[in-house]
């Protein structure tokens, strides 16, 4: 086992591996830039070294500082946490030189996983559905045609330069895809200066859900209960839970299955997780596959029992997985509402400032994973996400119940922050009622406001 | 998922390569104080925190010969809570010379070799003075301000964190005896 | 279902009420001294009265005001907590003459359970042990040595009027007991002016175990996992741990039908708790049973996943008890800290004043129930008790290493705690064997400082 | 199990029960004003939270006759976390009749008689000034203080909880003009 972990990391990521190094033993060295002198992972770890100043790509993003403090503190090992370096394959690699364990899946996965479409094919090839699509740019209509007709419409034509939902069209049946195809080409030309356009299926109001798994070095792969993170906006998450509404026990099998299978294509060590849509006919495609430790795995590990990152730190030092599929239950639902540090009635625009009054919910089901406290000065340098609420119920009814309550008793004077937007969300109908999906945001919560 | 922090690293990985390949290029002139000053100046100056000299320059000028000795610097030490929030009480005539990297601190070039800077001495800015070891380079460090060492604050061997104190300088020293230094004339 | 319900209460207790009261969407009354303006239960609850000035007697135990709150107020319910007026039969009768219910057992089992002397013929009538000793006092040294051989030595000879350890002898054998009836009737006569003594046998090193239990008015009773509450200074408990360490499952079958037992004999409501007195041999002996809810009750919540607040509101709102004995389960073990505002380096010497810094743990595993928050005034008008800390871990190895990892990531300025104490208790040997007695604070941890 | 409030309050039981049965004796006197003077003297006194009125009389002795209203007491509503720490903004020159006890607030004796007390009477203390309704009980309510009663802080019917002000009372109007009042002048 590792005898001194740093985490190149700050907020309450930071704090959540210092937790775990503690409770197994571990020696920790927190690195901080000069705005965090006084946040809570400096404080907490064992050891803490400044370095660099407050923007992120000369500290937290500096190799050569981080790598110097992991030698100068003697640390064997770095946990990344997520965003940052967690999931840049030359710092694992820097890390691999240097004899520092980085803790985390080899450099060849997260390459693998990083680029969307060797990902794609990798996944393909291992038998995990897919959104069906043209393998490559769509240069004839007729081929177009055949394709669409073999998916089966609605379609969706994309620009291969496109993003974020310029350059899109979706295409409901035959008649119009001739004609979706070429504005698609010339919005693509005269928006990104190349026509290329691709098909691919189109899922409408799909959900999102992900499977965590954990793997050793023996290529023991299992599952745990699926998360739905389907509440989002803009492409963030803001509300996850576990398990999903929309999940038995059938598809959950089914799903962690196809999970496993992905991991097991790559040779996938320590914690990672499998994203899915789903659609309303029970059918799943693969997203993508994120190589590290996630924002929302508390969910996870409220209903499972797991400390994901206690075992995250086991497997990356080598232990063998003791955990059996057939022996993880569900127990209860779990949800997590992410506080941001936003107001949400203007635009969830940031609000940095210094916390005045303060109380954290506390009582039966509820966990808060947060860096803040009385006084911290939240600092523009960094991520709005200030803290995280997570609850635990007997059943779903619970959960909400839970929540509502517990977001009734945070107390963050100071800056605004998205405690309002997310009791909007646990009082909604639709939500109590467990129909959502990725557009529920914009379509139940906006609509409202 | 953190969406908005993945994409900002992985918009950063090309750029974080170029930025190590120059910065070991540059250690190789052996200049990182002026490297630094070049690189960030507009948004971390070495202003920040040390003395503002241009305006205290029409101040008093007294000569301050003794100096409360400083804790040694226990930063990577085991620690409270608090700790941290406390700063050192230096006397408002003097200044610091920061560390601009992570790494352990030497005072000579070699083991066999005089240390470069020795208390009481006339240092300029530019000169070198000391060595930081940082991912088994040695980098040779100059010094960003000149004056009279009062103090070196860090001792042989030791680790340093990024804007540690490493030599206690009174900078008006400096302007009096500059000109009788007898180290380092030429320019 | 109740629709309003007053908390007769102050503190961490009030605010567990007013969160479960929250859940079941009960709207809550809360009550508060004039010292108390500020208190998280006054400014958390729906509507909050003042009841009188600062000292209990005349604010949270002033009956008087206290209906008139509820009355005012429009509550159909009073819940008492723990403490104050929770086992007071009067004030149960008041409100039943008022129409609004009582959040406990009738009055009657109140008022038998409350007489240790009535409460132990119950037991014995039962068929719930009882500690062996005589019915009455001893007049006669013969009848003495008779019960002694019968009973087996060691034995204690008690005064009856004393208590606290004063006017008692524990007796090894035979040849010692003439003498120590005769110097103990003549200590107790000079001591308490009544040479009356009686003889129960000596349990040596006693585990202190006890069982929850819920019941309905339809006569169903079941038990929830065992609590160890050995740990305790001066006759308060300070740690308390569920499962116990020495309670194996057929123990714990054992134990939990006597107490089941115990609750049937009186027909016993709601939820309650039978405490038992646990010797190396296995053997046990009914000691009292507590009729309202206890501050040690988030330890079994943690285990057993149940909401005991809410459960005690359901049952005493007259809903069946729908849980069945065979589906309770133990999921990981949980141990809680009592944070006392006490000098532990100055015989506990409470300690009043203003809460300056002040961070929360959090993370996996860590609940929290407490009223303070930054700013907030710790009164020297109540009790000393100003948070629980409680985790839950995969087994107790990893209960341990949580609570001893949140203990340091308690932060409470301004006020001496007993968290220093604690983080004793949790690195102790004996403790971590699970080696733990009613005497363990006296020999493991005071000997040592 | 909380041993030591448990003992508290099972100690506590019988005297409990003598308390109220004094204070219920005690009510049929009507004076409830003096009896809690004289049972809580030392540990709660009326001082607290008022204007000290001893040492008032010396100071300034001008008649302020227009009050900005108050708002009705909203205390027994939903409310804010915040909202209770929030004092009203009484004139230092003006003092309170506070409420003894928790219950219904009536300014008269029944339904069909007149007010005890209207705004801009004068009261002496000991007066009879409203009734106050707990556990089905009426309580007649006396004043613990006199003056010239500025407002009416509660509204007929409305509940009053342990400390909140009934009534505004401007205490030097009773210095000048007293003699001339036409209520109640016998002792």
């Amino acid at each position: 086992m590792f005898k001194k972990i740093l985490i190149a990391n700050r907020g309450e990521i930071a704090l959540r591996i210092i937790r775990a190094c503690r409770e197994l033993g571990i020696k920790t060295v927190a690195v901080h830039s000069e705005a965090d002198n006084d946040s809570l992972h400096a404080k907490f770890a064992d050891e803490s070294i400044c370095i660099g100043p407050a923007p992120s790509d000369e500290s937290y993003l500096n190799i050569p500082n981080i790598i110097s403090a992991a030698e100068i503190s003697g640390a064997d090992a770095i946990h990344p946490g997520y965003g940052f370096l967690a999931e840049n394959t030359y710092f694992a690699e820097v890390c691999q030189s240097c004899n520092i364990t980085f803790i985390g899946p080899s450099k060849e996965v997260i390459l693998k996983m990083g680029d969307k479409s060797k990902a794609r094919k990798a996944m393909e090839k291992a038998g995990v559905p897919i959104i069906p699509g043209s393998k490559g740019t769509i240069s004839k209509i007729d081929d177009a045609l055949k394709l669409a007709r073999k998916i089966r419409y609605p379609v969706v034509v994309k620009a291969s330069a496109g993003g974020g939902g310029k350059g899109m069209r979706i295409v409901q049946n035959q008649e119009g895809l001739k004609n979706a195809v070429m504005t698609c080409q010339s919005e693509a030309k005269a928006a990104f200066g190349k026509e290329e356009v691709y098909l691919e299926k189109y899922i409408p109001k799909p959900r999102h859900v992900e499977f965590q798994i954990l793997g050793d070095r023996k290529g023991n792969i299992i599952y745990l209960p699926e998360r739905d993170c389907s509440i989002q906006r803009r492409h963030q998450k803001l509300v996850e839970e576990s398990p999903s509404p929309a999940v038995n026990s059938k598809l959950r099998r089914k799903m962690g299955h196809a999970a496993v299978k992905a991991a097991k294509a790559v040779k996938y060590t320590t914690v990672g997780t499998v994203e899915f849509l789903l659609d309303n006919d029970g059918d799943f495609y693969f997203m993508e596959m994120n190589t590290r430790i996630q924002v929302e795995h508390p969910v996870t590990e409220l209903v499972s029992g797991i400390d994901l990152v206690k075992m995250q730190i086991k497997l990356a030092a080598g232990e063998k997985l003791h955990l059996h599929q057939d022996k993880i239950k569900i127990c209860g639902n779990a949800i997590e509402c992410r506080i941001n540090a936003e107001d949400p009635d203007k635009d969830f625009l940031p609000s940095a400032g210094t916390i005045s009054n303060y109380v954290l919910p506390g009582g039966p089901g509820v966990r808060v994973d947060t860096g803040i406290y009385p006084g911290y000065s939240i600092s523009p340098f960094y991520d709005s996400m200030i803290a995280k609420l997570i609850v635990i119920g007997n059943n779903r009814q619970e959960a909400i119940a839970r929540m509502e309550r517990a977001l009734g008793e945070f107390v963050i004077d100071g800056v605004k922050t998205t405690i309002p937007f997310h009791t909007k969300v646990m009082t909604d109908d639709s939500y109590r009622k467990g129909e959502v999906n990725t557009g529920f945001i914009q379509e139940r919560i906006f609509k409202q406001a | 998922m953190k969406k908005k922090k993945s994409k900002n690293s992985s918009n950063k990985k090309a750029k974080e390569l170029l930025q190590i390949r120059e910065f070991v290029n540059l250690i190789k002139d052996a200049d990182i104080t002026e490297l630094l000053w070049e690189k960030d100046g507009t948004r971390i100056s070495f202003k920040r925190g040390a003395p503002n000299l241009e305006e205290q320059k029409e101040s008093a000028q007294e000569e301050i010969e003794d100096y409360a000795p400083l804790p040694p610097s226990p930063k990577i030490e085991q620690k409270s809570p608090q700790q941290k929030e406390e700063t050192l009480p230096f006397s408002e005539k003097y200044t610091t010379i920061k560390s601009r990297m992570v790494g352990t601190f030497y005072n000579s070039l070699s083991e066999d070799q005089p240390p470069l800077v020795k208390v009481k001495d006339i240092i300029k800015r530019g000169q070198k003075i000391c060595v930081i070891e940082a991912m088994k380079i040695m980098r040779e460090i100059s010094a960003d301000k000149g004056g009279r060492v009062v103090k070196i604050l860090v001792e042989n061997g030791h680790p340093v964190e990024y804007g540690q104190d490493m030599f206690l300088i009174d900078p008006y020293y400096q302007k009096k005896e500059a000109p009788e230094t007898p180290k380092k004339k030429h320019k």
